[in-house]
């Protein structure tokens, strides 16, 4: 059975999830358009892992009532474990840039803004980056402007930060006390040398990196049936594209 | 309570004003907005809440704006906020970055009546390095050495936003998208566009009150039907992701911007008036 | 969700737990003071928000109570709370007089988890004077000499509040009684008694929706019908004075409280003993 | 026509609302257990008077949909421009007490406590102290314990402070820059000797000080037909006892 990239980064964010090395994850919150991380949510709890997800964005069934306010008073009271965030630029010691290249406010390439992530970074204890793109244009030495920074100074309140940082071609895994990343596993086809060509920052490398185990048929077989199931609403398009499901008219 | 015309509702926002204004997944009233660029207002501050979408893009390519203050600008779906992205790089506009817990915590703090509301996080963010308003003191609980955000109280002059009904009394029902309700408290004045008005009192009936914004806070309401489209409205209709794709398009270019607006915000006045 | 039996809930409130209630006017939950009363708590600390009526009294003369931090205790219309005023007089309870709004911040603070949040007003105030955990500061958006005080975030062990319905969720609704969804999120634990379970999903609901709290606040529901009584809940009852009245005479003597206590709290668990 | 003690009380209140050399009272909040202001503000505003009233406790039309929380918010926000407030002890600087008699918290004889008045006092450009009982054991040369300060110390953040002093036997007006009441108005039977002997504190005497005018029969008239109608469900009891009026079964 042929597997599609976005199945295998789904695959391999609810892994990350699962980490049992990792605080718990019992509340995560998925931003819009973040559909590949919204599947990987939902492939951990119909796995039956007891989860509570919380999909900003999502039409019927909106968690909040207190509006957008409720996702940021809900992570600062420490009830969310965790979130995704991922950048136009991210560089080797976590930063991200959501606000574009150049001087700020991003003369250079103007990419949205910074949503949250200013917070949310700060105030969970796990965030799990994901870009797809994966590019010495993405993953840069040094972001032009840090949205949110990947590691503080001593004294500033932080209750975590990276986990790891998830890609196209590869996980690498984050250690914030020396700010560095490690490369963990590889997607297919994908060679330690391929993914330091494509990379602008430096990195270490995991003894024994090797591929990322396949999904199996057990993960494949969720996604393309109740997680798709879930999904098909909020993400058409994705659903169409990835699990061939079209929304009923 | 007896509702204006939208023209007499964006005639009544001076140029230069200070707008607060939901994004497309929150009310946002895009009809004013479309009155406001017919008007040909000028000068307008946006403030994003949290975060901004299509009818700030429209406000922006029609050269309503000086300022926008958000934590960020986009089309969602439609990707990137192409008359935005261009004002932006034109200098046209001033831009102010924000992150959206401290959006809602400046309009909270102007909602209580404090002159400054402390937020977690942000300390290293260059956002905080170019926001000279914004400060950074010790937490006084602290045994010291924790620094903390302080953002000042933001009053904007005008909420605008799109609710599904108004009522004999004034009162407008927004549901759960009660960031509405902290705008229209934190403001002057709250302009509200709606779908229709109906009798009675919302706030005399318990199902409807906890998602009513008194009248104590709406200076006037206008009906527009479909006011908030392309963006949806809680159960009464969907987002037109159709609309805004085409409007993203449209939009790369100054005249394709000028096109689109001939056909969407000019010409359903100009067929009113004929 | 499945709710549990009252006793078990009020099982599940450990000696010394610091429990945020609101008042007469707004949704206490009664059912579950009794319930304390019943399993015998003890050194219960009591926040009123922002004051305190019936239930705190019906707490304080159980001997459940070693602390109560609230703006006011009071029958209302019936007058002073006695069991309080006993126990002030007795030296039985420590009292932390606030006043309302600053409940309400200290509590907002701990929903927004910030360790503080600024009032205007109060200085000049006893109730400053006796506070030390309360703090005045320079205001840092002015140019010096504007004292303003700062609250410390306050977060309670347990959110007790009766409301009108859960669904099969776990969801419960309050409608406009959203001084109750501030508790809840502001505090650790939220123990939720309700008229009745619905099957369905209030989240789901446009018009339901904005009255309702969302499970991830509420660790328990209980099912108590007429779980306010006295108090009054939204349109579903009335506020009952004739049994606060025969409360407040019953309760002006030890004996008259304990007489009280027999026929209102222990004997509806015998009766269902039987 | 005999006019009850309560009526009279009602107009003189409705009057000091109406002072035109007061700022203006578009919305007027009034508090639980507080049937004559109540009744002042109906009067006023069934006179035509454009004014918006927020009456706490309100069983059915509680103005408010955030809960207790937003009168506070409302007064901070600079929309309530006048509030009424009471309290065990008065005196003559206007300095309230509303927790007790004694040491603090109240050891002497306790009150139901300070409510919101530590804030409201602040943050109405106007309020209006009201109480029945006119005696030295209320009206105090010095309050025990402050809830609500009269005055405040100069840069303290403050909009106003009291306008005047109803009770039962008369009339004070409150001047904040001296911190001192001055007798403007006797209720029938009174005289500044008589107010004195009741009276803890100092105060000055208006030149020419009188009774206060009777209610005209057209107040008196609206007290006891609109008036009572729209108070008749929040205070059935006051309604019954000074209007003779029964609430409908």
């Amino acid at each position: 059975m042929s597997v599609l990239p976005e199945e295998r980064l789904a695959v391999a964010l609810a892994r990350l999830i699962l980490d049992p090395a990792a605080p718990p994850a019992r509340h995560i919150a998925v931003g819009a358009a973040s559909p590949i991380p919204a599947a990987a949510c939902w492939l951990v709890k119909k796995q039956g892992h007891p989860v509570r997800l919380s999909l900003l964005h999502r039409r019927s069934g909106n968690p909040f009532t207190e509006g957008t306010r409720e996702l940021f008073d809900l992570t600062g009271q420490g009830r969310i474990d965790l979130f995704f965030l991922g950048g136009g630029q991210i560089d080797g010691q976590a930063n991200l840039n959501l606000v574009g290249t150049g001087a700020w406010p991003g003369t250079g390439v103007r990419f949205p803004g910074s949503f949250g992530s200013a917070f949310m970074y700060f105030m969970t204890p796990r965030t799990i980056l994901f870009r797809e793109e994966h590019s010495p244009r993405v993953l840069v030495e040094r972001v032009d402007n840090i949205s949110a920074p990947g590691v503080s100074e001593p004294g500033v309140f932080r209750r975590g930060t990276a986990q790891a940082l998830v890609t196209g071609k590869c996980v690498f895994t984050f250690d914030p006390t020396r700010a560095r990343f490690t490369l963990a596993a590889l997607m297919p086809g994908e060679t330690v040398e391929s993914v330091r060509t494509a990379t602008g920052f430096g990195f270490d490398v995991a003894e024994g990196v090797a591929e990322a185990p396949d999904p199996s048929e057990a993960e494949l077989a969720l996604l393309r049936g109740p997680v798709c199931d879930e999904m098909v609403e909020t993400y058409p398009e994705f659903c169409a594209r990835v699990f061939g499901r079209k929304l009923a008219a | 309570m007896t509702p204006i015309s939208l023209e007499a509702m964006a005639a009544s926002v001076p140029d230069g004003a200070l707008i607060a204004m939901p994004p497309d997944n929150s009310l946002p009233s895009v009809a004013l907005a479309k009155a406001l660029v017919r008007r040909g207002a000028r000068g307008l501050r946006l403030l994003g809440v949290p975060v901004s979408g299509f009818a700030t893009d429209l406000l922006i390519g029609a050269g309503c704006v000086a300022e926008v203050e958000t934590s960020a600008v986009s089309l969602g779906e439609a990707g990137f906020a192409p008359r935005f992205t261009a004002a932006l790089k034109a200098g046209t506009i001033t831009v102010r970055d924000a992150t959206c817990p401290a959006i809602h915590t400046m309009l909270q703090a102007a909602e209580k009546g404090v002159p400054f509301m402390p937020l977690r996080g942000v300390i290293g963010s260059d956002i905080l390095a170019n926001r000279p308003d914004w400060k950074v003191i010790d937490n006084p609980f602290a045994g010291g050495g924790d620094p903390i955000l302080l953002l000042p109280a933001k009053q904007p002059d005008i909420a605008a936003f799109h609710a599904v009904m108004a009522d004999s009394e004034g009162n407008v029902w927004t549901g759960r998208r009660r960031e509405c309700a902290t705008i229209a408290h934190a403001s002057k004045r709250a302009l509200v566009t709606v779908e229709r008005v109906v009798e009675g009192n919302f706030l005399e009936d318990e199902r409807l009150a906890p998602g009513t914004i008194s009248a104590t806070y709406v200076e006037a309401v206008a009906i527009a039907e479909r006011g908030a489209r392309p963006a949806a409205l809680l159960d009464e209709y969907g987002f037109d992701a159709a609309y805004v794709a085409n409007y993203a398009r449209a939009a790369k270019t100054d005249a394709g911007f000028a096109a689109w607006c001939a056909e969407h915000v000019f010409a359903s006045l100009q067929a009113a008036a004929e």
